[in-house]
């Protein structure tokens, strides 16, 4: 079983790599676009996947980190990708002030908060808050990203640097869910009362996911704005946090490759269906219905950790 | 003595669950809290462990006021707990579940998890090593994959108790560790308790099975309504007249 | 499981992989709005160009060769459109009508420029889609400082001296607002009222209260006609008769329907003139065809001006005899003048604009009809 | 002052029919602890099937117009609860046992279904009630110039609610509907059938959103595929502003958005008039965290 998983694993890193080699510039920049959603996913799934609360105003944290690049890109000259931890950083202590009072809010009270989060942020960025937001227009002029040296404006770059984002977050997730705090998450997520009798300081935990996942979004809004070059409000409706929030419970929430699937699913899919025109998302509706049905823990549900014991045990006997 | 109760008081609306509580709790013994169904048990077993305010009184903990003190908090000082109905992380393993309980007893946080810092590396390990302890404590060690959700309930139970453990307690409170258990599993379970005990461990525990507390136990406090109405050894307590009408008499009338 | 997030993975690469080419048609993209709340807009703009095209197909087709609309959906979204206008752009296209809105063209525009494809958008009328120089972006719609010049005009000829302005927050309509406002500050009239309300909402008394406690002469509202239509139908039910401006986005005959003939009544809107009010045989026998074929005349004025982008185009490729973007973008800067157009006489400038007094003013009379202004 | 009153009643239009959808949204939680995503396009669909119903049948000729307009209610209430009930059984039945945030993925994807459904039907263009079914008659309030129409529609939500609110109180099935909401298991120990329990929600919850769509149709003229997004957003904050779950409370919340939005639009902005409304949503939420009606439950441990 391990094995074949990591084939597929190893199959689909190949398939990536050697992409520009078959694919034509938009099959690229859907794959780039399915890479963008699989990031936002995955810091989505930190919140709603591990800490197992109802949060669909992600796209909230996403345009902080969006417009904090646009506007010191554009009125600083700061390059591009620079600006990522700093966007990071603008996202996440938003989150930090915004969740603290509501932090405490049972399921879809938090869930009605959430939206309402995403929808005054929008609000805010079209009537142009604080003067900055450009309105409705949005900001334009965003320069392109470099990396050491190259500029990248290519679709094929942009695979690499996004996918190679990916492949960071992957890492970076994959340690933290294997950790003290990733099984604090989910402990919460389980049962908060035994979790707190255990120890794990709830409140403070449910926010330090939030302003985590706050953080990345915020990141993967720089490498959208720099990808884009102009970002308007329209991009950061409550639609979209749906969409994230689609991505984690349809691919898996708690699982790192079914979140990723999901984002191939949520982003990809409508894409094939582009040829029937108007029933794309009639197509695509009914798509979500059925794979839940018929997978209702997600695609792929997290699997049961394992732990390498037998150094506790002697010859088959604990110690 | 590890732990004070002194007129703790917890009132529901008009209810008032818990009236003017006092007791203490000597260290390295094994305490009972009995009384019938309802007296407010499980309610002073929540006050102690913050889940809980209490709107009067004190509680005590080693030297220490614990009264309306976060959780997680009281967990760190020293108290943990188990509770009436199973909260076990059903879809977790056994391990995870009593690794838990290593929580509080670590330090590294997100970012240290995203580094692997050599510290992190070091503490995951000693958590893995500590939980495994606790397993074999209980004796489940060969169960430490499986499922909580598919253990029996008795093991389950248990695993609550390694859990507890797993947080390094002085005081241990059990809120009716044997319910749903056989007799030879209560019987391990009181050995258990002994072990526990030797080990220097104080339990404070909450139990229906008059057989495991009367063994068990070092000495008993009896609630009814609310109110302690007596407080002794086990013989003190089978003599007393006042519980014998209140709770164990019921069966000698009828 | 793993067989079959397989199985996805072997239908994702072969999907990917298929990719029917074929050479022989001259291929015009259309990006426009299919789904979403513009879908209206995006579904009639394919309707004007499936006519349009079948027409030319009809009488010899272009260059020897059949005329293919390859529609695609923008959702109304940036990203989506981005992702359009690349599929578009790897499907051989010689040039691409659309899109509605400013900010979802703007997020295409270095796609088609990079990729050397003619652009003609139909319904972004933002300023700024045009100062960047890029060489193949062209617009059949005005822009919005020369209607925000129009409009202001207008105001000043019905003598009013205090003036409501209000918008929807769009980018289009914003700055319409915008700019009719600076120009009326600049003539002393006075602007007691501006505010933007939210699109997609029925109910608009609220608003309709406030503005009416400014008491101002007449009301300019720079939004769209489904709002449009609901404001004149909820002012006249208050009783008040304050005369209403509409913006070009106004021109459609819903409005009428919405608001009901005797709400609609007396309500002026700026447009570029309706293909009725054209004595052109182009824009006769394009309605009677539109007539014909679809059982209803066209509604949008965004997407009659999405059918002069194609007619340009055609134009263009008919004219130069070449697909090549480059002489097409030349012709299109410099020989096109004064194009028979659906929507009047259209020529290009350097920038890609169009030139000259595209704006009529059209009254509401009392049967609904509307009636272009002397 | 004079427009402070006119502010409220507008308010009060608007927050009627939000108290209406809302009664979906927590009738449908209550039972099922569910969010009907889907919800606000049934609501959609009550508004297209009035209109069709409305165009096709002549009703009003043949049967006056209170027995036409009754009956086209009627109809449309019925024939909505029934693509309620069918949503239930083919979307949420089949997940009634996994993980709640997977239902709510379905709800969405029915809401995509539906919305696009509507828009191939009727095709994306707005489309226009008749508008001279009901007398456009202006009476004066106080002075103030309101509408006959807008006070039969706050009328007619009232008295629906009303309806609804006897008949969960003091009817037998009301009574299991209650036990079912309170606890299933219970429910069913005793006897309630729940899966109809279930199925009765499913009927009159959409049955009174569609009814909401069709008065919106009659009321405003203007309906679009894409308008119950916007009704369906606001009738679920309106429910958990009252306290989901809770049939008062929806009717409280409904009508207590609608006056925070206008009076938000009057006096503070019109461009941030939801922004206000999410805002006091979520000060109130932070001081009554189960909203205004909301039972606080603790949870026993």
């Amino acid at each position: 079983m391990k094995e074949k998983r990591y084939i597929v694993y190893a199959l689909f890193v190949v398939f990536l790599l050697t992409a520009p080699l078959y694919l034509n510039r938009y099959w690229l920049e859907v794959l780039n676009s399915v890479g963008l959603y699989a990031i936002l996913g995955l810091s989505l799934n930190i919140i709603v996947g591990y800490g197992g609360m109802f949060h669909m105003g992600h796209a909230a944290f996403y345009a902080i980190g969006a417009y904090t690049t646009a506007i010191i890109s554009t009125s600083y000259g700061v390059p591009v990708l620079w600006l990522m931890p700093l966007s990071g950083l603008t996202a996440g202590v938003f989150a930090l002030v915004v969740a603290r009072p509501i932090i405490h809010l049972r399921g879809d009270y938090l869930l009605i908060v959430t939206i309402g989060l995403v929808e005054i942020v929008r609000i805010a960025l079209i009537n142009n808050v604080f003067g900055i937001t450009g309105g409705a227009n949005g900001i334009f002029g965003i320069p392109r990203p470099t990396l050491f040296g190259y500029k990248i404006f290519k679709s094929h770059q942009f695979l690499y640097l996004i996918w190679g984002c990916v492949a960071v977050t992957v890492f970076f997730f994959y340690r933290l869910e294997n950790s003290r705090f990733g099984r604090a998450l989910v402990y919460l997520k389980e049962d908060e009362i035994a979790a707190e009798g255990s120890g794990v300081h709830t409140a403070r935990y449910k926010l330090a996911a939030f302003v985590l996942g706050a953080f990345w979004a915020g990141m993967v809004g720089t490498l959208f704005a720099a990808k884009m070059t102009i970002i308007s409000p329209e991009s950061f409706s409550f639609w979209e946090s749906v969409l994230y929030f689609m991505i984690v419970i349809l691919g898996g929430s708690g699982n790192i490759a079914g979140v990723i699937l999901g984002a191939f699913l949520v982003i990809g899919l409508p894409e094939f269906f582009r040829g029937l025109e108007n029933y794309r998302l009639l197509m695509f509706g009914a798509a979500m219905i059925f794979m839940m049905i018929f997978r209702t823990q997600g695609i792929l549900p997290p699997r049961q950790k394992v732990f390498d014991v037998s150094r506790f045990r002697k010859g088959g006997e604990p110690i | 003595m590890i732990l004070k109760l002194s007129n703790l008081t917890k009132r529901f609306g008009g209810l008032t669950a818990v009236d003017r509580v006092s007791f203490d709790v000597e260290e390295q013994t094994v305490m009972g809290l009995i009384g019938p169904n309802g007296a407010g048990k499980t309610t002073i077993f929540n006050l102690i462990t913050g889940n809980y305010k209490p709107d009067e009184g004190e509680i005590v903990f080693q030297g220490q006021s614990i009264g309306g003190v976060w959780t997680n908090k009281i967990v760190m000082l020293g108290i943990a707990r188990t509770f009436q109905t199973i909260r076990l992380f059903q879809n977790l393993s056994a391990l995870e579940n009593v690794l838990a309980g290593c929580h509080c007893r670590m330090k590294s946080g997100p970012i240290g998890a995203m580094l692997k810092t050599p510290g992190q590396k070091q503490e995951e390990l000693w958590a893995l090593e500590h939980a495994m302890k606790q397993l074999q404590f209980v004796g489940l060690a060969d169960r430490a994959e499986l499922l909580s959700g598919n253990l029996s309930y008795g093991n389950q139970r248990l695993l609550e108790i390694a859990r507890a453990l797993a947080t390094n307690p002085r005081l241990l409170i059990l809120d009716e560790p044997a319910g749903g258990m056989n007799e030879q599993e209560t019987e391990a379970l009181i050995e258990l308790i002994f072990k526990m005990r030797d080990s220097g461990l104080t339990v404070l525990l909450i139990e229906h099975d008059m057989g495991l507390v009367m063994k068990a136990c070092n000495r008993l406090v009896v609630v009814e309504y609310g109110k302690k109405i007596a407080e002794g050894t086990p013989e003190e307590i089978q003599a007393d007249s006042r519980v014998i009408e209140a709770y164990l008499g019921i069966d000698e009338e009828e | 499981m793993i067989r079959k997030a397989l199985f996805l993975f072997v239908a994702v690469c072969m999907a990917f992989a298929v990719q029917s080419v074929s050479a022989d048609t001259v291929k015009i993209g259309l990006m426009g709005p299919m789904t979403g709340p513009w879908a209206s807009e995006g579904q009639e703009m394919k309707q004007v160009l499936d006519l349009l095209a079948e027409d030319v197909n009809e009488n010899g087709g272009l260059i020897g060769k059949k005329v293919e609309i390859i529609a695609q959906d923008d959702a109304g979204d940036p990203r989506q459109a981005s992702l359009a206008a690349n599929r578009l752009s790897t499907m051989d296209i010689v040039a691409v009508v659309g899109t509605y809105g400013s900010s979802i063209t703007e997020a295409t525009q270095n796609i088609y420029d990079e990729s050397q494809i003619i652009q003609v958008a139909n319904g972004s009328t933002a300023i700024r889609l045009t100062e960047k120089g890029l060489k193949y972006f062209f617009r059949t719609c005005p822009r919005d400082d020369e209607q925000g010049r129009v409009g202001a005009q207008t105001i000043k000829d019905l003598g009013f001296k205090k003036v409501a302005i209000l918008h929807d927050n769009t980018s289009y309509a914003k700055g319409l607002a915008d700019e009719a406002k600076a120009l009326l500050e600049k003539d002393n009239i006075s602007i007691v009222f501006y505010e933007a309300l939210t699109p997609g909402e029925r109910d608009y008394n609220a608003i309709l209260t406030k503005m009416k406690s400014s008491k101002p002469d007449g009301v300019f509202f720079t939004g769209y006609y489904p709002e449009a239509g609901l404001l004149l139908r909820q002012k006249s039910e208050m009783g008040w008769n304050v005369p209403f401006i509409g913006g070009d986005a106004t021109n459609h005959p819903d409005l009428v329907k919405i608001a009901g003939k005797k709400s609609a009544e007396g309500f002026y809107f700026l447009t570029a003139p309706l293909p009725k009010d054209l004595d052109t045989p182009e824009a006769k026998k394009f309605v009677a065809d539109f007539q014909k074929k679809y059982e209803a005349p066209p509604n949008s004025i965004y997407a009659v001006l999405s059918g002069d982008g194609f007619r340009v185009i055609v134009e263009a490729i008919k004219s130069t005899k070449s697909t090549d973007p480059d002489k097409l973008a030349d012709f299109l800067h410099k020989k096109l003048t004064d194009f028979p157009g659906l929507t009047g006489k259209i020529s290009f400038n350097d920038k890609g604009d169009r030139i000259g007094e595209v704006y009529r003013v059209y009254r509401v009379d009392g049967e609904g009809n509307f009636v272009l202004q002397p | 002052m004079e427009e402070f009153f006119q502010q409220l009643t507008n308010g009060l239009a608007v927050g009627g029919i939000y108290a209406l959808i809302a009664l979906g949204y927590t009738m449908v939680y209550g039972v099922l602890k569910l969010i009907n995503f889907a919800h606000g396009d049934l609501f959609t669909i009550g508004a297209y099937l009035g209109l069709t119903l409305l165009t096709s049948m002549s009703l009003m000729d043949s049967l006056g117009v209170f027995f036409g307009l009754l009956l086209l209610v009627l109809m449309v209430m019925g024939l909505v609860g029934l693509i309620g009930v069918l949503l239930d059984q083919i979307a949420y039945k089949p997940l009634r046992q996994s993980p709640r945030l997977s239902a709510v993925v379905s709800a969405l994807g029915a809401s995509i279904v539906f919305q696009n459904a509507v828009m191939l039907i009727y095709g994306a263009r707005f489309q226009v009630y008749p508008q001279d079914i009901l007398p456009r008659i202006v009476i004066n309030i106080f002075g103030m110039p309101v509408p006959l129409i807008r006070i039969m529609i706050l009328m007619a939500s009232i008295f629906m609610m009303g309806a609804l609110y006897f008949f969960i109180q003091r009817t037998k099935v009301g009574t299991a509907i209650r036990a079912a909401a309170e606890d299933q298991g219970a429910a069913r120990l005793m006897g309630i059938d729940v899966n109809r329990v279930i199925m009765l929600v499913f009927l009159i919850g959409p049955a009174l959103g569609g009814a909401a769509g069709l008065m919106v149709g009659l009321y405003y003229g203007q309906i679009n595929f894409t308008m119950g997004w916007i009704y369906g957003l606001k009738a679920f904050t309106a429910a958990i502003l009252g306290g989901i779950g809770n049939i008062p409370g929806a009717m409280v919340g409904g009508i207590l958005l609608g006056v925070i939005e206008a009076l938000g639009a009057a006096y503070i902005s019109i461009a941030w008039k939801d922004a206000i409304a999410f805002f006091v949503l979520i000060l109130i939420l932070i001081f009554r965290p189960t909203g205004l009606l909301g039972e606080r439950v603790a949870e026993k441990i």
